[in-house]
């Protein structure tokens, strides 16, 4: 049975039906990608997905869990977790910080009112191994505000995945980065999914169609097209609505 | 390019130190070390010189200090700017009307109810209070305060507005008052264990999350933190330290009344820890001192005493805009991350 | 010897701050005429603000006693003050003269040797006011106070002087804005007469919402003498002219006293003086006759007391004397606001008395004899 | 209580409701709008309040002094705007509210010390003085319709400049996002001095509207900050229409709790236990209000900002 | 009509530029390319007024506005798509794209400039449908590429003399993106002045008369 299981997703803004009677599987294993014109109510669904937007219907299975009812944090301990289309991190603490409070969340009780977090070797000893997997050993004392927009993307994914989740979200992770960048970010999803799978959101096709096993397009908040990368590649509906042909363009302009 | 993303290999052994201001703290506890043997002794040679009256003063001072340092760790550390404080103040003094009214007379068995009752109060208004935001937060504490304090305006059985005086003292233990020179030391004792068990909090798992919360609360959401709950705990722990140090106020006054929980009285609370230095270890004190002590001279110097303490505040916002405690919090690495931060409103 | 040193706890800050400023002016009037002396001896007046806040007040008190060593004190413009400085003053020793509010407690069950309402005992003003409309047989008679203590019990001093029940008691907010529902009750109501207690700001905006609502034309509005004296006078203007209140003391009560007095206090601050003022002015006198009496030693506390009980002063209200409670007796009267032909509008005395050496109803409850 | 009594009641409510519109207008610009948290705004009710009611007193003319309240208020705030609260704009809300704070304490001494500490004498026009006949059978304080015709015009101005006009445009541009503002070439500080003036010209008309009917005496300008603030959170910050629908809101609770919650108590308990409950219920109906709505709306009843 | 002399600067304690120098003529598009970090942005912040030059100059139409204040930088005809796109929470859409509205400067005769239709709502909604149907969404009620749209609309309707692109197409369905070079491509043809940055170096090299690339802080 599939990992994650929707059906029948509801999200409604005022007028708007931003999620339209969603329902998609997302198998254990693999790179599911999200597609769709601007507006088509990715993000949403994300954050219906992680519980910061509550749904007006529908259910949502997580190893046959139920979570449409939970609360964010909750929906986290079953295995969900997220990054943000807009980097999400703690500007003001250290890169240190940052991923202690990501380890903190799942490694301890954060209740705990009088031990001292940082003498916590075991804790410090996890957000090491998550700074040196990101590389970003060398900025473990630096306020992470201060990075580079690429290294603070990078953090933002460290942050969701100290919770060694099932089932990773990730919303535009290449979205402010440079074509290298892009790449070590492909790199890294292709080292992630040996550990969960990923529900991937992306406008970068080349990302996308090198990651996806199989992809869903969303329009006007209503799944459009399901499939395979290449089924998805060549489906002329799609291209209408959503690919176009970037190469077309490229003779035009040559020729211009 | 070479440069690769992702390391597979386990990391190198013993990560490296992590930022941290040991320093800073080592010497602020032995601030806190030598203030309190001076402090301590302070009643007892004080009529010799003459100086009985202040040391009313002075204790008044400490126990304001303690209600300020629980709002300093609610506004520095979980980025929750209580504008009812004064409530739980007022709460726990009239625990100690209700108690002795009741007929109980010992002053610890007092003090624990008074705390817990601040504890369980703020943790109602805390329910609805911390799933706010900002400006709303500052105005739902604000309105429930209010409410305390006309309730207390008119519960006739408690004096009312008239308020309500104690005719005998509390007793520490048979035949010891709770008051006088006794009364000061143990004031003196608990501020500073508040002090040093706040600035502990601050370091542990607890403080953390708090912190994180402050910067970021939907991300620490999303990485599984229970925000609501953890706000809870921090905004109750706040009201129970606020309601103790009503108690004690009470004690020492053997008279309270609402003009106690007046809004006012809470907003200068906060204006009292701004001036010290919002999330400085020494922030509070501070600001209490500065205040009180500049209340008292300039009062009796002249009727016109509210202008220069205006001209004050001015002054610290713009020469000292990380508050007085700044100044000497140089190194102290927690000034690098205080004050209350108004919300950016780019999406 | 070094000077006598009187603590005067003023309300120079806060809601009371225009009465606290004419209590200040009565005193320095006298301790003017005085030059200075009591009972002839150098006297020192120590002025501090307490804001009207009893919290203030308490640690001021304690400033005058254990810092400055006070002799006596005197001051508070709320009886919320009052009872609370009455421990720590009390504890001392120190006679206390109030210039201004008497607490029904401090006039029953807690009398106390140290206490002296030198002013008068808060039930008792109402108390003329409800006889006053008793006497004028008022059939319907609604009330009207703010909820907090000081308000509960004007009603019921007015109710013990109306002796009749009244038609309606409605209790208001406390630094209430707008009457606009407690007027329309009123006009359903339709009373011969309404009772207010509303002091400071409260009252100004009763009387001018009253009158802009035109109920005056429909009952005659009876206030407690705050509401209806110079300074809100001032303040309010045409508006207040006919209303009714009851006092002990009026500016145009006619006694030599109060005649140099009120001309005194003209000169010096170029306007009539209040009630405060008076009974301010009269504290210190009280006190000048009784340091005059115990030949300026002040060390025997309770023989202070007890000369500030008996020894003589002129009052300007004429013969007064205390009870065995510590409250003065005294007179009470009728005043009206009225325009003066040279358009000056003020109080104006009318004839008769409502009671005479008045003894306020508490002092039964005082074991003092 | 009959069904004359009740509409009289509501009329009152809505009455009530509409001046504390009024208090509130100039705040709704000020913090709603510019995100400003400027308590200084009660100093300048109270300037407008004193100023035009010591112009009424010499001069005898009301709408002289209402102008002469408004200009000079205006002229104060923007002293105050040039050398204090434009350093501010840019300043998180606490150091916002240390600051004004400290004008407050400044603003009532100064009062004090220039008028003294009584209450000063604000007459009503002769002409409002007395009641009118509403709908023939409700008397109604003539001088009440002026207050209430202020509040509705200011109501009607407020949402038509804050969401119709370029100028209401811009201020909400560069409070939300300073930096962006100026990049489209908006001079932020220019256009916060011009709204920050119309705020103080609201607070002035309020006060000088509120004299002939209130007190005029130090400190009136910080028994109306809390509830301008309060229909301000209720409303939802920055919504104009949120704070009127708040205001009369207030108001009408208000009101009820006043004069239709004593009553009511009489029927169901003891009537010494009645009157006590009834007024403390009534004053703090406001807060019962806003906690309540707070629980079902936390960023107001119309959250201007999402 | 752009005239950048190697200009300095940095925030706090840490220099970014270390010498920038580009020049942009009338009726040119020029791109900046560079990794991420190397001071792209950082460059335009100076430009625009954002970021204070530390030593260098920059001059606008023969006029030195090196250090100017951004609001008067804007107003002489430079218009930026920020990165990270700045909606305005608090405004609708359609407020977006009229409270900043500006005609276009003096359009001289004969120019190019003079040919094409001004930018006005119409224009932009005829640009980006998405947006008319948004018409009164809040800022913060937009999708991030809605969002993005909005950004180049808002800066259009300025008729800006030299429009500045930081990632313009970043998070853009492709067709979009399409949409927006073809754009592009006519705004070009329509003489517009463009500085832009975008990480497509194939499609940008193809619309640039002139690519400049930035080097850990320094342009030649
Ligand atoms: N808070 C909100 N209120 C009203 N409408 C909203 C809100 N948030 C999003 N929307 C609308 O819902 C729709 C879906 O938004 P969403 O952010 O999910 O799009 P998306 O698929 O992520 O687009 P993109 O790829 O550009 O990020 C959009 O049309 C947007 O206008
Ligand atoms: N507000 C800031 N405070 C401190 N350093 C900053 C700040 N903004 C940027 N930097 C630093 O300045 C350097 C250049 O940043 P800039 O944004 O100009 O790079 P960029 O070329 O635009 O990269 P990107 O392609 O990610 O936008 C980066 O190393 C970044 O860390
Ligand atoms: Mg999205
Ligand atoms: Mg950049």
């Amino acid at each position: 049975m599939s990992l994650l299981l929707i059906q029948n997703l509801v999200k409604r803004f005022g007028a708007i039906t931003a999620t339209d009677h969603v329902s998609l599987e997302v198998e254990k294993g693999e790179i599911h990608a999200l597609i769709g014109p601007n507006g088509a109510g990715k993000s949403t669904l994300v954050h219906l997905i992680s519980g910061l937007l509550p749904a007006d219907g529908g259910s949502l299975q997580l190893d046959g869990q139920e979570l449409i009812h939970l609360a964010p944090h909750q929906r986290v301990a079953a295995g969900l977790s997220r990054c943000f289309q807009i980097t999400s991190i703690f500007p003001k603490l250290t890169v240190a910080e940052n991923l202690l409070l990501a380890v903190q969340a799942h490694q301890a009780n954060s209740f705990r009112w009088f031990k001292v977090r940082d003498k916590d070797a075991e804790l410090k000893a996890k957000a090491w191994e998550l700074a040196h997997r990101m590389q970003l050993e060398s900025e473990w004392n630096t306020v992470a505000g201060t990075l580079p927009h690429g290294a603070q993307r990078k953090l933002d994914v460290a942050l969701a995945i100290a919770a060694t989740p099932k089932l990773l979200l990730l919303d535009e992770p290449m979205a402010g980065m440079g074509p290298a960048e892009s790449e070590e970010m492909v790199e890294l999803i292709q080292q992630l999914r040996k550990d969960m799978a990923i529900l991937l959101i992306e406008h970068d096709m080349d990302a996308v169609f090198q990651l996806a096993d199989r992809i869903t397009v969303l329009v006007y908040g209503k799944v459009f097209a399901q499939g395979t990368a290449e089924q998805i590649q060549h489906d002329p509906r799609v291209q209408a609505v959503y690919l176009g042909q970037e190469d077309e363009l490229e003779k035009e302009e040559g020729a211009a | 390019m070479d440069r690769k993303l992702v390391n597979v290999d386990s990391p190198p052994a013993n990560p490296p130190a992590l930022a941290s201001n040991a320093h800073a703290r080592w010497v602020s506890h032995s601030v806190l070390a030598v203030l309190v043997l001076l402090l301590g002794v302070f009643p007892w040679v004080a009529p010799a010189l003459g100086l009985d009256y202040y040391v009313d003063f002075v204790r008044r001072m400490l126990i304001v200090s303690m209600a300020a340092l629980s709002l300093n760790f609610l506004i520095g550390r979980a980025g929750l700017v209580a504008l009812g404080h004064a409530g739980f103040v007022g709460v726990g003094a009239y625990a100690v009307v209700a108690m002795v009214e009741g007929g109980f007379s010992n002053a610890w068995l007092i003090w624990l109810v008074a705390a817990v009752a601040g504890m369980l109060i703020s943790a109602v208004i805390g329910l609805v209070a911390v799933r706010t935001q900002g400006v709303y937060f500052i105005m739902i504490t604000l309105a429930f305060a209010q409410m305390l304090y006309y309730l207390a305006v008119s519960l006739r059985a408690y004096g009312g507005d008239d308020g309500y005086t104690m005719y005998s003292p509390l007793l520490l233990w048979e035949g010891t008052d709770a008051a006088g020179n006794w009364l000061f030391t143990l004031v003196l004792l608990a501020l500073a264990a508040i002090f040093l068990l706040i600035s502990r909090i601050e370091r542990s798992y607890f403080g953390r999350a708090l912190e994180g919360i402050r910067d970021n609360e939907t991300r620490m959401q999303a990485m599984g933190y229970p925000t609501v709950r953890l706000k809870l705990l921090a905004f109750a722990l706040a009201g129970g330290i606020a309601a103790l140090s009503g108690a004690l106020l009470a004690t020492q006054n053997l008279f309270v009344s609402p003009s106690l929980m007046q809004w006012n009285q809470s907003a200068l609370l906060i204006v009292m820890v701004v001036i010290g230095g919002i999330g400085l270890r020494w922030g509070a004190p501070l600001g209490v001192a500065v205040w009180l002590v500049l209340e008292e001279v300039l009062k009796q110097t002249t009727d016109y005493w509210h202008a220069p303490m205006g001209l004050l505040l001015i002054a610290v916002v713009f020469l000292a805009p990380k508050g007085l405690a700044a100044f000497f919090a140089k190194k102290d690495s927690a000034a690098k991350k205080n004050s209350y931060q108004r919300k950016e409103g780019n999406a | 010897a070094n000077p006598i040193k009187v603590g005067v706890a003023l309300d120079i800050s806060g809601p009371f701050a225009g009465p606290g400023a004419e209590i200040k002016d009565g005193l320095n009037l006298a301790a003017k005429l005085l030059d200075n002396k009591l009972g002839g001896v150098p006297a020192e007046f120590i002025q501090a603000d307490t804001a009207g806040n009893p919290e203030t007040a308490r640690q001021v008190a304690d400033r005058f006693i254990k810092r400055d060593k006070v002799d006596f004190f005197t001051g508070p413009v709320g009886s919320n003050v009052v009872l609370a400085v009455g421990p720590t003053v009390f504890g001392a020793k120190v006679p206390f003269l109030s210039a201004n509010p008497g607490p029904s407690q401090l006039a029953g069950k807690q009398c106390n040797p140290y206490f002296f309402g030198t002013s008068y005992q808060n039930d008792a003003m109402h108390e003329a006011a409800g006889k006053h409309a008793a006497d004028k047989a008022y059939k319907k008679v609604v009330v009207l106070a703010p909820n907090y203590p000081a308000g509960k019990d004007a009603v019921n001093g007015f109710k013990r002087g109306y002796q009749h029940t009244v038609a309606d008691e409605v209790y208001t907010k406390v630094g209430q804005l707008d009457f606009a529902a407690e007027l329309a009750q009123l006009r359903a109501a339709k009373p011969d007469a309404v009772y207010i207690f509303q002091p400071g700001g409260m009252g100004i905006n009763f009387i001018k919402q009253f009158m802009g609502a035109g109920l005056n034309k429909d009952m005659v509005l009876i206030s407690s003498p705050f509401t209806a004296d110079q300074d809100i006078i001032a303040a309010v203007g045409e508006p207040m002219v006919g209303i009714y209140n009851a006092s002990s003391y009026a500016h145009d009560l006619d006694n030599a006293v109060n005649k140099q007095f009120v001309a005194e206090f003209q000169k010096a601050y170029g306007r009539l003086p209040t009630l405060y003022a008076a009974f301010a002015y009269d504290v210190v006198m009280n006190l000048n006759a009784a340091v005059k009496a115990v030949g300026g030693k002040l060390d025997d506390k309770a023989a202070v007391a007890k000369a500030i009980k008996t020894a003589k002063f002129e009052s300007v209200r004429g013969n007064v004397r205390y009870g065995n409670n510590q409250f003065l007796t005294q007179d009470y009267y009728l005043r009206q606001v009225v325009k003066t032909k040279d358009g000056l509008i003020t109080n104006a005395l009318q004839p008769g008395k409502i009671f005479t050496a008045h003894q306020d109803s508490f002092a039964a409850e005082c074991g003092m004899k | 209580m009959d069904s004359v009594f009740l509409v009289e009641q509501a009329l009152n409510g809505l009455g009530y409701g509409l001046m504390l519109f009024l208090l509130a207008a100039g705040l709704t610009l000020v913090f709603g709008i510019m995100d400003t948290l400027n308590l200084a705004h009660g100093a300048l009710f109270m300037a407008g309040g004193y100023v035009s009611a010591s112009v009424h007193t010499h001069s005898g003319s009301f709408l002289l002094a209402i102008a002469a309240g408004i200009v000079v208020t205006v002229a104060l705030a923007a002293v105050l705007e040039a050398v204090l609260i434009r350093k501010l704009y840019v300043r998180d809300h606490l150091s916002q509210v240390l600051a004004t704070f400290g004008v407050i304490l400044m603003a009532d001494d100064t009062v004090k010390a220039i008028w003294g500490p009584s209450p000063i004498m604000a007459p009503t026009p002769a002409a409002l003085s007395g009641p009118v006949e509403l709908f023939g059978f409700l008397p109604y304080p003539s001088y009440r319709l002026v207050v209430l015709a202020a509040g509705l015009g200011a109501a009607l101005a407020l949402y038509l400049l804050v969401n119709h006009t370029k100028l209401g445009m811009w201020v909400r541009a560069g409070a939300s996002n300073r930096q962006m503002a100026e990049w489209m070439g908006i001079r932020v500080n220019r256009v916060f001095a011009i709204v920050f003036a119309m705020g103080a010209a609201l607070a002035a008309l309020a006060g000088a509207l509120m004299a002939p009917i209130s007190a005029v005496q130090v400190g009136m300008g910080e028994s109306i900050l809390i509830p301008a603030l309060v229909v301000i959170v209720i409303g939802g910050i920055g919504s104009v229409r949120g704070a009127l629908i708040a205001s009369l809101l207030v108001g009408l609770v208000d009101t009820a709790g006043r004069a239709l919650l004593p009553p009511l108590l009489r029927e169901v308990l003891s009537p010494s236990l009645a009157a006590d409950i009834g007024p403390a219920v009534a004053s703090i109906a406001m807060y019962v209000l806003m906690a309540g709505v707070l629980v079902f709306k936390p960023s107001g009843l119309f959250p201007a900002k999402a | 009509m752009l005239e950048v002399r190697n200009i300095e600067a940095g925030y706090g304690a840490s220099q970014v530029l270390f010498g920038v120098s580009l020049s942009i003529a009338p009726h040119q598009v020029v791109s900046l390319m560079g990794r991420n970090g190397m001071g792209k942005s950082t460059t335009i912040k100076c430009i625009t007024g954002a970021l204070p030059v530390r030593k260098g100059q920059i001059f606008f139409e023969g006029k030195e506005i090196t250090n100017l204040p951004a609001d008067e930088i804007a107003r002489r005809g430079i218009a930026l798509v920020p990165e990270g796109r700045m909606c305005f929470p608090n405004l609708t859409v359609r407020e977006h794209l009229v409270a900043f509205a500006r005609p276009p400067a003096n359009p001289q005769k004969g120019e190019l400039a003079a040919q094409a239709a001004p930018w006005d709502l119409a224009k932009i909604y005829e640009l980006f449908p998405r947006l008319k149907e948004r018409e009164h969404h809040m800022g913060n009620q937009l999708s991030g590429g809605e969002q993005q749209m909005l950004a180049i609309g808002r800066a259009l309707s300025t008729n800006p003399k030299l429009l500045i692109l930081d990632e313009a197409t970043e998070g853009l369905a492709p067709v979009v993106r399409e949409e927006i070079w073809q754009c592009l491509w006519q705004l070009k043809k329509e003489g517009q002045s463009i500085l832009l940055i975008d990480k497509y170096a194939e499609l940008v090299n193809n619309l640039c008369n002139k690519v400049k690339n930035i080097e850990k802080g320094i342009v030649q």
